[in-house]
């Protein structure tokens, strides 16, 4: 702890840094994100299990982009997103330095977007236990079972968008959402609509998303919509290989084909 | 307001005898932005167009929908009307109620209302279209020709012959390519240098044309109307400013033993050379590979000693040089496989088994024999000669499924002129079928069976071996009662199958055109668009696409000629706009395209570019893509991947699809 | 490595010495073959041209006891066998439906997963590593290697690297330190199952190998298929016939021959078992360069 | 008296071969069931995943995808990247219940005129057997039920 604030505090003391991005306590003790600027803040800084947040969805915002050289403290899985982030030519203007903490416990600073590669897969991290036991559990049902599932879950959907907003991938400027000429997505909260919008943002993000499972904490009306991507990346995995968040270089799954891709399921 | 007219068309008895037209068209009329809907027995008719033409004007028509046949017929027809009536042409759409409902479908309720829907559809989709305009692209009026052989030439030649400036480069040190190999040709006999030659030697003096011998494409950029090209040009070792060609050089020249290309490796040559006699330019290079100058470094020098010019030059390096042109014709020529290539007939480790090309240098007068046919081995004239069609063409087995095409006549040709020059001699020729369409081919093998005796056996070749001096061909002639033959054999000439270049993919993803599993370049359409490859502005032209014979080559080379010179025809070309678009609106929003540049993979003609948005200051504020419509051929691919519909597809547009699909679901109504 | 060991008919009969020579040498190099138990007829003589379902099953049987046995590897020397045993494994391996069929005729599980060597790959992969060490003497002599048929057809079955020209059986015979000739006719027929029935055809067939072996200087052909051997060696005297002047040149299989380099007595190698003698390959050895 | 249930179908083709395909159909009069109607895209490329939901949102019951088969493109590879498309959005709307044998994918060619009109029969047929597609409606009447009851509720308070 006491390591990471030093470090911190010498990277925005000599310049490296305009601007960490990180986590301090708020008044009741629960860890959440900031925005530090000046050396004498980096005693603030905590990083430990509940600094769950992907804070790499901030590298989007203006005014933070705004700092142009910027440090990061994140966990692999946010680490994971900026690659991604990287392979989709975004974050191009910005200078990046990685702080976070290994499995030994050992501060690591990461100072190029190729150390950051390296790091990220040695330290690949799997899919979380708890969403594999849901998928199986879904997988294991009936399709009418599914059917009730989603359609009982997705109810409960207000379409208040926090799962767009909290998702690092989700960085268009205008969402497909906000089209209305066409109108794609029924801006009302019914089911069908919602029904539409989660189609439609798991397909944007298959063979895309990192499954740091964010939307799926964040989301008010409990819906673990990030099993629809954990499920499709798996999948994807499966037949056209490649992982995401993996290397600079990408390798998206669906801008690309092999002739001999499966087809058994075309007449 | 959209003011929509409805055309439904009889089409004599075609529609109307399944369809309720007079009810389709009185239901239209109620569709809501339908202006006018009238019914006709043949709109395509002079009348049915000028009722078009008229109603628009009388009823101040926005948009037309004809209920007829399929747009892939009569589109075009009706969009001119539309155009003549003075609203743009893209406002006409076509619903499709003959071959998609009234020739499918039983004369009932069900199939009127389907037309209905089908016109419903298209009502509402010409509600959301917008005009369009032909896409202009500016044309360098020069054209690349590569390859210089007799398709290289002759396309050359046109184009030049047209006007038009032309640089054609070659990659060995002279022009006429396998041409300029062979003996005689089918089916006339006569002299295959006595007719290139003259061909060779006018390219080299037209003044439109730019030769650049002993050169390679090195790259391509740009598009249709714009490439941008770098050419290689190789190090000859020669300043042909001062060389007279006198060839003293090369009558000098210490390393003698190199395998001599042009003599199909049957003789050899020196270091320094020029191909053949009639080389064009008949000028000498220095093959560095084999010159004891650059091999043992710095030893010899004889021909920069003995050069009278002091024209020898080891110093000279690779140049590259940088050329724009409007259109490209690949030229490129083909290969053949060669005996080693059949371990049946001994893994090419007889030197009396030979292949079609060696055996064209043995009957030519220039070649290594002066035109007498001796076998390779002893330098004997060979009194039993058997030829052996087919030798891997069509062969499953061999990864060579195709018809090499040329080797029926060629092998005609070989026994004949065999027979010719030996009376005595005896001539087998094995084979599948005899494929000789063309004018006056058929004849010509006759010829050989009948006149000049030529023996054909319909049966394929399993082995060829050597005994005592001999070479053992073990067939079978299946005809009549069907048996094994083996003939003692002194020569043995395979009609090799034709193949694509070694560097053939190479030089396709250098062009970015696509081609076949057997690396031959494929044409755009296989039947309309036999010339055109899928990269708009370059054209293909000989056996770089397919094996085809000399009379075949020229004219498709005149063909490819014949599109440059049409594209070269206006100072700009037009393109129909059916395109993909990236939006752009006004700071600060600039464009909704977030410069992922996810789309660029997916797209086949690498249409899709960065742009980098500037503020007035220069500042970079963010990369977008870009669609060049000049490449763009309008698939959409892009539209669908795009995940917040930045991209869009003229003509084809979300707005459209979209409506047509609410469209065709929306309830009809009475 | 256990390596699994399939006779069949023949190295128990006609081809006796083809096995005893290759115990011989196997034994000799410290290799052990372990018989398949209970293993029946691969299906060559008949079965696999009169029904397709045996032609697998059957095979697949002796498969099965294979696997059953916890074989990795087996032994196929005879090629008629290698051809039926590799066949049905191809459709085994390739086909689910078909699997789950014939393991019901069997009543026994079958996966066809055992790798399946013919003699040459047995050879360059268990005996060429230690070989050196336990040949004695030179084979000084000229050989024609004769593949025949069933060791170089059908090619993805048999593996040759070349099969219209193969080397594998040269390769051995060198290292025996015979020195093997560039002939014409290492693959073709020698008139196989027509022994009987037509030995006429036999005859003429396998008359013109023989000439051309000899024509090329050979002292003797080998093989490595008990069926060529035996209508080159049993049906000399009639193919002797078809021949202007006929040929003693004798017909050894390939593991004779090495076994003889080895030093293995000609007893133990069978080689008393052939109708053409096959003394004059015996006294070749140790001979001085030829 | 419940008559037979005529299934609407929405055929989502390329220009270049199912749509030539289905023309072909036509000018063979090869005969067909009336229940589908197509809609023209230049390539399957261009066919997005979005247009299907909407379809089934606005009452189709059934879908058919068809374009050319693999190596005829127009465009050489439109219909390989609409293929993993289509794979993925298959295999999501499979991991969220919907029926997805609704939907048939298929390659026709410009020269199938008769496996179009098979193809449309089969559909309509299997389409047909499923009976209305009413799964995407009730997801709306359930909410509107809870809501109704919720009122109820108010009221006999």
């Amino acid at each position: 702890m006491k390591e990471l604030q030093n470090k911190a505090a010498e990277l925005l003391e000599n310049g490296t840094i305009n601007l960490l991005i990180g986590f301090c306590e708020d008044g009741s003790k629960r860890a959440v994100p900031c925005f530090i600027e000046t050396a004498a803040e980096a005693n603030t800084l905590v990083f430990n299990q509940d600094c769950k947040n992907n804070l790499s969805v901030y590298l989007h915002k203006k005014e933070v982009k705004d700092a142009v050289k910027i440090g990061l403290v994140a966990n692999v899985a946010t680490l994971r997103s900026v690659l991604q982030l990287l392979s989709e030519n975004q974050l191009w203007s910005l200078t990046l330095t990685y702080l976070t903490v290994n499995g030994a416990g050992e501060l690591v600073v990461l100072s190029s977007a190729e150390e950051l590669e390296g790091y990220v897969q040695a330290n690949f991290p799997t899919c979380r236990p708890e969403d594999q036991e849901m998928l199986d559990k879904l997988n294991a049902m009936s399709r009418e079972e599914r059917w009730a599932f989603w359609k009982d879950q997705l109810s409960e959907c207000v379409k208040c968008y926090a799962c767009r907003a909290v998702c690092p991938m989700c960085y268009c400027t205008v969402c497909t959402t906000e089209c209305n000429q066409p109108q794609w997505i029924k801006t009302s909260a019914e089911t069908s609509g919602n029904f539409e919008y989660h189609t439609m943002r798991a397909m944007h993000l298959a063979g895309r998303c990192i499954n740091c499972g964010e939307c799926g904490r964040i989301c008010p009306a409990g819906i673990p919509v990030h099993l629809l991507t954990a499920q499709m990346n798996q999948e994807i995995e499966q037949e056209f290989g490649g992982k995401t968040g993996w290397s600079l270089k990408g390798g998206y799954a669906l801008n690309s084909f092999k002739p001999g891709d499966k087809e058994n399921f075309i007449k | 307001m959209a003011r929509i007219g409805v055309f439904i068309c009889h089409c004599g008895e075609n529609i109307s005898a399944t369809v309720d037209v007079e009810k389709v068209a009185r239901l239209a009329s109620k569709l809501s932005g339908v202006a006018f809907s009238v019914d006709y027995k043949y709109m395509c008719s002079d009348p049915g167009q000028t009722l078009i033409v008229d109603a628009i004007r009388k009823h101040k028509l926005t948009g037309i929908v004809v209920g007829a046949c399929s747009p892939r017929m009569h589109e075009g027809t009706f969009r001119k009307a539309a155009e003549k009536a003075g609203i743009n042409p893209y406002f006409c759409e076509m619903a499709n109620i003959r071959e998609h409902c009234s020739w499918v479908h039983p004369k009932s309720d069900e199939t009127t209302q389907k037309a209905l829907d089908i016109v419903r559809t298209m009502v509402e989709k010409v509600k959301n279209d917008t005009a369009l305009f032909p896409i202009k692209v500016p044309v360098t009026k020069t054209a690349l020709v590569i390859g210089g052989g007799i398709a290289g030439i002759q396309a050359a030649l046109d184009i030049a012959n047209a006007g038009h400036q032309v640089i054609l480069v070659e990659k060995t040190p002279s022009i006429g390519g396998h041409m300029s190999q062979l003996s005689e040709t089918f089916p006339t006999l006569d002299c295959s240098q006595c007719i290139l030659t003259p061909r060779m030697v006018e390219v080299a003096q037209h003044p439109n044309i730019t030769l650049h011998t002993f050169a390679e494409v090195e790259n391509v950029t740009g598009f249709i109307g714009n490439f941008d090209v770098n050419i290689r040009l190789k190090a000859k070792s020669v300043d042909f400013s001062k060389c007279t060609g006198c060839g003293s050089c090369w009558q000098k020249c210490p390393s003698k033993k190199i395998p001599d290309e042009f003599n199909a490796g049957m003789s050899f040559r020196t270091a320094i050379y020029t191909p053949f006699p009639q080389a064009v330019p008949n000028k000498p290079v220095i093959d560095r590979a084999n010159c004891t100058w650059f091999t043992k470094d710095g030893k010899c020098g004889v021909c920069a000693k003995i050069c009278p010019m002091g024209a020898i030059d080891y110093t000279i390096q690779d140049e590259i040089i940088n050329v724009k042109v409007g259109a490209i014709v690949t030229a490129t020529g083909f290969d053949i496989k060669h005996s080693d290539f059949f371990p049946e007939y001994g893994y090419g480790k007889h030197p009396d088994i030979i292949d079609g090309l060696q055996f064209e240098r043995l009957a030519s007068a220039s070649g290594p024999t002066g035109g007498e046919i001796r076998r390779p081995s002893d330098g004997k004239v060979p009194e039993t000669v058997v030829f052996l069609a087919c030798a891997g063409s069509r062969d499953k087995a061999k990864g060579i499924e195709y018809c090499s095409k040329i080797c029926c006549m060629y092998t005609a040709k070989h026994a004949m002129l065999y027979k010719h020059k030996n009376h005595h001699g005896k001539a087998y020729v094995f084979y599948m079928d005899i494929r000789s369409a063309g004018k006056s081919y058929d004849e010509f093998v006759r010829r050989a069976i009948e006149e000049d005796d030529v023996n054909y056996i319909r049966g394929r070749v399993s082995k060829i071996y050597e005994k005592n001096g001999k070479l053992m061909v073990v067939g079978v002639d299946t005809l009549l009662n069907a048996k094994p033959v083996t003939i003692e054999a002194d020569l043995v000439v395979l009609a090799t199958a034709v193949v694509a270049n070694e560097d053939a993919e190479s030089v396709a993803q250098k062009l970015h055109i696509s081609y076949d599993k057997h690396k031959f370049f494929a044409e755009a359409h296989p039947k309309l668009k036999p010339v055109e490859t899928n990269t708009a502005g370059i054209t293909l032209a000989g056996a770089c696409q397919s094996a085809k014979d000399i009379p075949e080559t020229v004219a498709q080379a005149s063909a490819a000629a014949a599109k440059t010179i049409i594209l070269f025809s206006g100072s700009e070309l037009t393109r129909e706009p059916v395109v993909a678009t990236v939006n752009r609106s006004a700071a600060p929003v600039y464009t909704t395209c977030t410069g992922c540049f996810l789309c660029q993979e997916v797209c086949p003609y690498q249409a899709i570019e960065r742009e980098e948005i500037r503020d007035r200051a220069g500042n970079l504020l963010m990369n977008a893509a870009r669609v060049n419509a000049g490449l763009c051929q309008g698939c959409g691919t892009c539209v669908a991947m795009c995940r917040n519909k930045s991209i869009d597809l003229q003509g084809f547009s979300n707005q459209q699809m979209l409506s047509e699909v609410m469209g065709l679901l929306n309830e009809p109504f009475e | 490595m256990r390596i699994g060991y399939y006779p069949g008919c023949s190295l128990q009969g006609s081809g006796r010495e083809y096995s005893e020579s290759l115990f011989a040498v196997a034994e000799k190099c410290g290799i052990e073959l372990e018989e398949i138990t209970d293993w029946n007829c691969c299906g060559a003589s008949a079965a696999h041209s009169l029904n397709h379902d045996l032609s697998v099953a059957l095979p697949a049987r002796t498969l099965a006891l294979a696997e059953k046995q916890g074989l990795e590897q087996i032994l196929v020397p005879c090629a008629a066998c290698f051809g039926r045993l590799a066949t049905a494994q191809q459709e085994l391996v390739s086909s689910e439906p078909m699997r789950s069929k014939i393991s019901n005729y069997l009543e026994m599980p079958v996966q066809g997963s055992a790798r399946i060597l013919t003699v040459f790959e047995f050879l360059q992969e268990h005996i060429f590593p230690v070989a050196d060490q336990f040949i004695v003497n030179k084979l000084n002599h000229k050989t024609a290697c004769y593949y025949g048929c069933l060791l170089s057809r059908p090619k993805d079955l048999t593996r040759l690297e070349r099969p219209e020209d193969p080397m594998e059986m040269d390769a051995v015979m060198e290292k025996a330190g015979a020195t093997p000739i560039d002939w014409a006719f290492k693959t073709e027929c020698c008139g196989a199952g027509l022994s009987v029935s037509r030995t006429d055809i036999v005859a003429k067939l396998s008359a013109k190998i023989v000439e051309d072996a000899v024509s090329r200087g050979a002292e003797s052909i080998v093989v490595a298929c008990p069926m060529c051997q035996m209508n080159l060696d049993l049906r000399r005297k009639e193919i002797n016939k078809q021949m202007d002047q006929g040929s003693d040149i004798p017909v050894l299989f390939v593991t004779q021959a090495l076994g003889l380099s080895m030093g293995i007595s000609a007893e133990k190698l069978g080689l008393n078992r052939h109708f053409v003698s096959t003394g004059k390959v015996v006294s070749c050895v140790g001979r001085k360069e030829v | 008296m419940a008559e037979t249930f005529e299934p609407k179908i929405v055929a989502f083709v390329c220009n270049w071969c199912t749509y030539a395909g289905a023309d072909l159909a036509g000018t063979s009069r090869t005969k067909y069931a009336t229940n589908v109607r197509i809609i023209r895209f230049p390539c399957t490329g261009r066919i997005d995943f979005m247009l299907l939901i909407k379809a089934f949102q606005n009452g189709a019951d059934g879908i058919i995808v068809s374009g050319c088969h693999p190596n005829d493109c127009h465009y050489t590879s439109g219909n390989f990247h609409a293929r993993r498309r289509w794979m993925v959005f298959k295999s999501l709307l499979d991991f969220m219940g919907f029926p997805t044998d609704r939907i048939t994918f298929s390659w026709v060619s410009a020269a199938e005129g008769k496996k179009w009109a098979d193809l449309v029969n089969e559909t309509t047929e299997s389409v047909r057997a499923l009976g209305p597609f009413t799964d995407y409606k009730n997801l709306d009447f359930t909410q509107f039920n809870q809501i109704d009851h919720e009122g109820i509720a108010e009221q006999s308070r």
